[in-house]
């Protein structure tokens, strides 16, 4: 077919060429192919390796070393973060605060949890998709042991306020676990200053390897876990370190500075808002000014969201979470917002990342109206439910 | 999602897209329309009939791919049909050729009820259960 | 320093060039780097090499291309099995078979479901490394859910008769988990004409890529998840997919030919055989004639191993398990095969694999019977327990 | 695990490995060793004495790099002194010099025992506790 864009960056990104040419310095028989854990000169050298690339992925994001447990990405992390908490926890305090806009590895956790006796206490977020660090304050009870919620939501990109639920965390004396999974790059995040307990980690949405991520356990914090055998990575993650993707997730979080990408992928997604702002009735999901710069969430009133990502085809974009674009279901988020039925399913989500570019975003506005256009045209006289 | 050649050639394109013609207009034009708003999904069509036979059916639709190609699918075998296909519209069939997973046949059987309201309007008699 | 000889393959092996070129094909943004599950054309050319990946493993192994689940290796593979079906099976028939010789990442998962309220019956092997079908059928009783035998040894190379294993749970109507991680490309292993019911697999064992492996899971055998949310893999291991590393695991095995390169790995673990039974007392932990072809697991009476090990250092082997190398026990499959403990600690495995030649093994015996030979000299007069 | 190059160099060529060259032998010949199964170590210590004085020192040992180390570095540094050094081995500046991690202490103390057991022989009176 014609052309290809790709703008889903928030689903993944491709790998930055620098990190793949590091990685695969790892692999072949004249790199650093040892097993991390084994005693000899090639194992040694994997090793260093692995450390390097934990004390990058700790400088970007402001945590201490020795808190670095590497994971198979984000999922793990969160199911790890959540379970290890709570199967820790005393009988008396196995309750888990946490919102109802977080992803999908966060939310099937926590009802894991409370089919397992936990006991969960949800918030929501305002209409622009932000959580209210009173909310959350007021969801603490005596018996909470945990608060988890994200830092940027992967689906409209706002951006919570993680220093001042870190804050009354620490007042109240429960931890805090956030999911940074979409923020490095992207939104600023410094562990160690904002007081957080416990983050997850993932390298694939900033330019990294999939299948590699981490969780970051400030050092003091008890957590069971959750995969049993070998000594690796103190028995908190077993398993033979996979030495590419580490150095991989290192290299991509050294590259991924938000200070020198945010300001661009701000403005491209500002220019892709302005393109899309001239069709009638488009609106975005969430806030322009405060959410992260690599998500754009818009609703198109009057058509159906398949329809429109399949008249756009040439364009790779969302209906929402990558792991929900099959399904029929109005997005959980989107839902949470307030947002009709209708309206959520009408939604797109943009992803614009490091190799976007203007001119690919021209595009996606032109085609996107165009499309709207037709699709609206096709529908005309629907009831008007159809364009709540 | 994936779609068949057909569909994204119907979606891409829907001949029978939009409202007859209206030159034969009072010769016989009727509407009808069905929707299902848990499944996000309104279809009407029109039908204009000549001498009991279907000389034009035009559709507008709310909905996904599937939905708009079966729409488009439907409208283009009515044309020259007695007025009783309205009634013989075979979902089945549809989902078959044009090659539409399980999951949407709710949406398609809205086509189903849409061509049938343009049958009661004519007097088509229901078939008998 | 000099000479750097790579003999630990059974610790982890280097990834073949071939494969490391495709595995890179899905990393940039000119190759196939979408998120599997994404509806899009990026994830759909992402997805289909991950459907390739899974067909070219499932051809290795004989199994349903249906029942696979990619998970980060045999570790977590492991633990799903064994976790997964105990948390399944009613609450009278929590009892799991397994032997004392299995890896870390079943033995200590065997320990943390005993700590759960499951109960353990732990097989022996016999003074070769080899577990008797017999042994582990009386192990069986009514309330047992599952067996677990591995297939090959890490240690020793030993194999089980896990076709004979099958059958008789079959009989007795239990499931069979094997742990095939040491296998692949190195002893047949047919899943499906065998009638195993869960399988582990890992890539790196086989010149793949470190952190991806698969559990096999035959269609029909229920188990719980371990990790939640998100519907990839039906649900049994969310996660985003990571198309490089499945691909890598893929074209792995698609390479790992037991009847192409078995004979060439038998042949050079005999000619080192030859090259090390020179030396005085040395004799093979396990048997030459029916162990796998990669490993050489071999006692040197009178030395202890970290300074043997320490010696020839240019060489790079291992104690036994890369995950216990570093610490001062002995390792518990040779003390199992009843090695008594100074035999077991004078004991090293050699890894053999694709890029090993005649020349390095020749190099790595004649090393060994000088630094033996040194060693013993320094050790002189000690006492008898030193040499047992 | 990790070797000082100061454990390797000594661990590659232990000068003072071995047995005494007997030349003098008769004027006060000494061996002592220890062992540990459960460590899977023994050292022996030969010690040559004349006028008091520690002439030479020669060790034979089955364990680890650091074990051998250790113990060439303790018999090098008895040369030349009073027999009473024999109970004065300094384990902790041992393991600091050379670097040797906390859980081969046990190993180390070894070294301590065998050399303690030459002092014995030779009639070196043990410390008062
Ligand atoms: C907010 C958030 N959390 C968690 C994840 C899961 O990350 P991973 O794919 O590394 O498991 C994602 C993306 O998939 C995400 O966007
Ligand atoms: C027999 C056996 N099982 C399981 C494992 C664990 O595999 P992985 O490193 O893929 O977690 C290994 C090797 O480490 C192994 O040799």
């Amino acid at each position: 077919m014609e052309r290809s864009v790709y703008l889903d960056y928030a689903a993944t990104s491709p790998v930055d060429p620098r990190v793949a040419e590091r990685m695969l310095r790892c692999l072949t028989a004249d790199g650093a192919f040892g097993n991390p854990s084994s005693a000899h000169r090639h194992g040694a050298a994997a090793m260093r390796l692995v450390e390097q690339a934990r004390d990058s992925v700790c400088a970007r994001v402001g945590a201490e070393p020795a808190g670095l447990v590497f994971t198979s990405g984000a999922t793990e992390a969160n199911n790890l973060a959540l379970k290890g908490v709570l199967a820790d926890a005393p009988a008396e305090r196995r309750q888990l605060v946490t919102t109802r806009i977080e992803h999908k590895s966060v939310l099937d956790t926590a009802r894991a949890l409370e089919a397992a006796g936990c006991e969960i206490s949800w918030v929501d977020c305002d209409t622009r998709g932000v959580v209210r660090p009173e909310a959350v304050a007021e969801a603490i009870g005596p018996r909470t042991a945990l608060v988890s919620v994200m830092h940027v939501n992967n689906e409209t990109g706002a951006v919570q306020d993680v220093a001042a639920l870190a804050g009354l965390c620490r007042e109240r004396g429960v931890l805090l676990h956030v999911d940074a999974a979409q923020s490095v790059g992207k939104v600023p995040l410094d562990i160690g200053a904002a007081g957080i307990d416990l983050c997850s980690l993932t390298a694939h949405k900033a330019c990294g390897p999939k299948g590699v991520g981490a969780l970051y356990v400030r050092p003091g914090v008890r957590l069971e876990p959750q995969l049993h055998g070998g000594e690796q990575q103190r028995g908190l993650r077993p398993g033979t370190l996979p030495t590419h993707q580490i150095v991989g997730m290192g290299s991509a979080y050294a590259l991924a500075d938000p200070a020198g990408e945010g300001p661009r992928l701000r403005e491209l997604r500002l220019r892709l808002w302005r393109g899309l702002a001239a069709i009638h009735g488009a609106s975005v999901n969430g806030d322009l000014d405060s959410g992260a710069p690599h998500i754009l969430n818009v609703a198109f009133p009057g058509v159906d969201g398949e329809s429109l990502r399949c008249a756009i085809r040439e364009i790779s974009v969302s209906a929402g979470s990558a792991c929900t674009s099959d399904s029929p279901e109005a997005s959980h988020v989107l839902s949470t917002m307030g947002l009709p039925d209708a309206r959520a399913l009408g939604s797109i989500r943009f992803g614009i990342g490091r190799f976007t570019t203007a001119e690919e975003v021209d595009y996606a506005a032109a085609r996107v109206a165009a499309e709207v256009a037709r699709l609206r045209a096709l529908a005309d006289a629907a009831p008007r439910w159809c364009s709540a | 999602m994936d779609y068949s050649s057909e569909v994204l050639r119907r979606f891409d394109s829907p001949a029978t897209a939009g409202e007859t013609d209206g030159a034969d207009a009072d010769a016989g034009l009727v509407a009808g329309e069905a929707e299902d708003r848990s499944l996000n999904v309104w279809v009407r069509f029109q039908v204009q009939l000549r001498d009991g036979a279907i000389r034009d059916v035009r559709f507008r639709a709310f909905g996904c791919p599937h939905t708009i190609a079966a729409a488009d699918w439907a409208a283009e075998r009515l044309h020259g049909r007695p007025a009783a296909a309205l009634r013989q519209i075979d979902v089945p069939r549809i989902r078959r050729e044009l090659e539409i997973p399980t999951e949407k046949l709710g949406k398609l059987l809205r086509i189903e009820d849409a061509l049938a309201a343009c049958a009661d309007r004519i007097g088509v008699p229901a078939p008998e259960d």
